[in-house]
């Protein structure tokens, strides 16, 4: 490992929050091209070892392998995070695919109002503040640290929302269901008068 | 006020675990969202209660029913606001049933999508960030301060406050057509004339009114004006002149 | 290296204290005989590497490889995420022209509730408790780093309001102004659900 490759495993090492290209260089004084490289000599380094190099949103940090996580658990009592309700999922989801999107835009989406579920996810950090809209309602955008607990190094790694869309099938049978409910609903208020 | 059977009555929601009584307070006091209390949730954490009670308390009962369905009330306005309904009422069958359609397709994609983040969750769980800081002997010098921002942020940012919204648009609204009062005034006519079937009193009328007329019912109910019968689920309900009746009668 | 290695690695990396070799042994039920070949494998593993194992009074830790300091200080010393979101942006201005004022005065002006952006400018040293309100509410104003950090020499610096009415320097005019601004951003929201 080149000398400049192991002083970025020890900055990204110490830096409590992950590390961009340009500060890697201007700490050390090297080119960004150089840096590149030694963070991929650094990412082959760490093969087959208890650590990971990790891009997170443009930035680099230091991960420990999967396979640590029991034993880690177990040494810094660090109970996994509570799974997020239906309810925060969904609203996590339309502002990841969304953003910038206010709480009425998410509740019209939703049918039901967001306030609960958003101010859960601004408090467990997935979401933050990101402006006003023109009617002055706040914005939402989703933070680092959304990317970082989702393992995803930057928005583009989320899946083309398409492929969330309901099957042919399920569409038709949908469809075929509000329809036949439909014709029921008229047959009864025509017979009811 | 609620009685002591239903205050103490212990709920544990989705969004809330406490008394009944302090439920119902927090909702009045708009510090709970109504929208997000399931309230059939409610009405079988009231049932086992009952259950467990074995004997069935009338007073209690009633009250409970009209509180339930004045919170029902109050959610069915919330969900169902006015302009969305009126759209949906002057469509067509066919083209409704697509409007709706399309709304829970949108709806459908980020149902599944958040249901990928919560697994996406789970897996990432298994990667530890390093949480301790720098050495205190590193990190000494950290944060120095200097002029890092431009002060005309402060200026656009307290400036962006004073520009008022545009006044929200509010032709479209209409008052609700449906009172309490009318309902109660139809229900008392049909009373006077004898039994009658439920449906007889809401035919051909849309779902708030028939939620409107439950709820004025119950509230005859309440008054021992009217009782009613049914005889099992979704059989058509009977309803007839109550025990109190003629007090009424002789009050007014 | 072993899989026992990697996992003790990845232990020695996420935890902010050295670690007894009991501990490690606890953690991943691994007998302390192996343990101490895990520790043997990792320091000849990290030879050459940016990180070094080291013993400290029994227990084990990772430590940054010497050479790494220069260029550690020079990154631990710029100032971390710089920016301000739109919420810390918004709630400072509110502190510094209206100084001191309450967490809940401000929560009108905006809107929204106003603790997280409050508690982060706290934390980044730019606003500092003044007392209390008469409501028994902490009251804010800004700290002679917030001055220096937006190379102010007093308040009396603080630029004009960017508004339509060029006017308003009166602080208690500002303050009914801005109140007024929320109330009826408040209304416009509410009746938009």
């Amino acid at each position: 490992m080149s000398p400049l490759a192991r002083v970025v495993e020890a900055l990204l090492f110490l830096s409590p929050e992950p590390v961009s290209g340009e500060a890697l260089s201007a700490a050390t004084g090297a080119h960004q091209a150089d840096i590149d490289a030694a963070l991929a000599q650094l990412r082959a380094g760490l093969l087959g070892r208890g650590l990971q190099l990790r891009e997170v949103a443009g930035s680099w940090t230091l991960v420990s392998a999967p396979e640590a996580e029991t034993a880690a658990r177990e040494l810094l009592a660090r109970p996994r995070s509570n799974a997020l309700t239906p309810a925060q999922a969904e609203t996590l989801a339309i502002v990841a695919y969304l953003q910038p999107v206010s709480r009425p835009e998410v509740a019209r989406i939703r049918g039901v109002a967001a306030e609960s579920a958003t101010n859960a996810l601004v408090e467990r950090g997935l979401i933050e503040e990101a402006g006003r809209s023109q009617f002055g309602a706040v914005l939402y955008r989703t933070t680092t640290q959304f990317l970082a607990s989702f393992n995803l190094s930057s928005l583009r790694d989320l899946p083309d929302v398409q492929t969330f869309d309901p099957s042919p099938q399920d569409e038709a049978a949908l469809r075929d269901r509000l329809l036949r409910a439909g014709e029921q609903r008229a047959e009864s208020l025509g017979s009811s008068r | 006020m609620p009685s002591d059977m239903l205050r103490n009555l212990e709920l544990d929601l989705d969004v809330f675990s406490g008394p009944f009584d302090l439920l119902l307070s927090l909702i009045l006091r708009e510090e709970l969202d109504l929208l997000e209390v399931q309230l059939a949730e409610i009405v079988i954490a009231y049932l086992d209660h009952l259950e467990r009670r074995e004997r069935l308390n009338l007073e209690a009962a009633t009250e409970f029913l009209v509180l339930i369905a004045a919170l029902l009330e109050l959610k069915s306005r919330l969900m169902l606001p006015g302009e969305e309904v009126e759209e949906l009422d002057e469509l067509e069958p066919a083209q409704a049933a697509e409007e709706l359609l399309d709304r829970m397709l949108r709806y459908a994609r980020y149902q599944n999508a958040g249901q990928w983040l919560i697994e996406r969750q789970e897996a990432g769980q298994q990667f530890l960030l390093r949480e301790s800081g720098p050495p205190a002997e590193l990190s000494k010098t950290a944060e120095k301060p200097r002029a890092t921002h431009d002060p005309q942020l402060l200026a656009r940012a307290v400036g962006g406050l004073l520009k008022m919204p545009p006044a929200p648009d509010l032709r479209h609204l209409r008052n609700p057509r449906v009172s309490v009062a009318d309902r109660l005034t139809i229900l008392r006519d049909l009373l006077r004339r004898g039994r009658f079937d439920f449906e007889r009193a809401v035919a051909g009328q849309d779902r708030m009114t028939v939620a409107v007329t439950l709820y004025a019912l119950l509230e005859l109910y309440k008054r021992g004006e009217a009782d009613w019968e049914q005889e099992v689920p979704f059989a058509p309900i009977t309803v007839a002149v109550g025990g109190n009746a003629a007090a009424r009668a002789v009050a007014s």
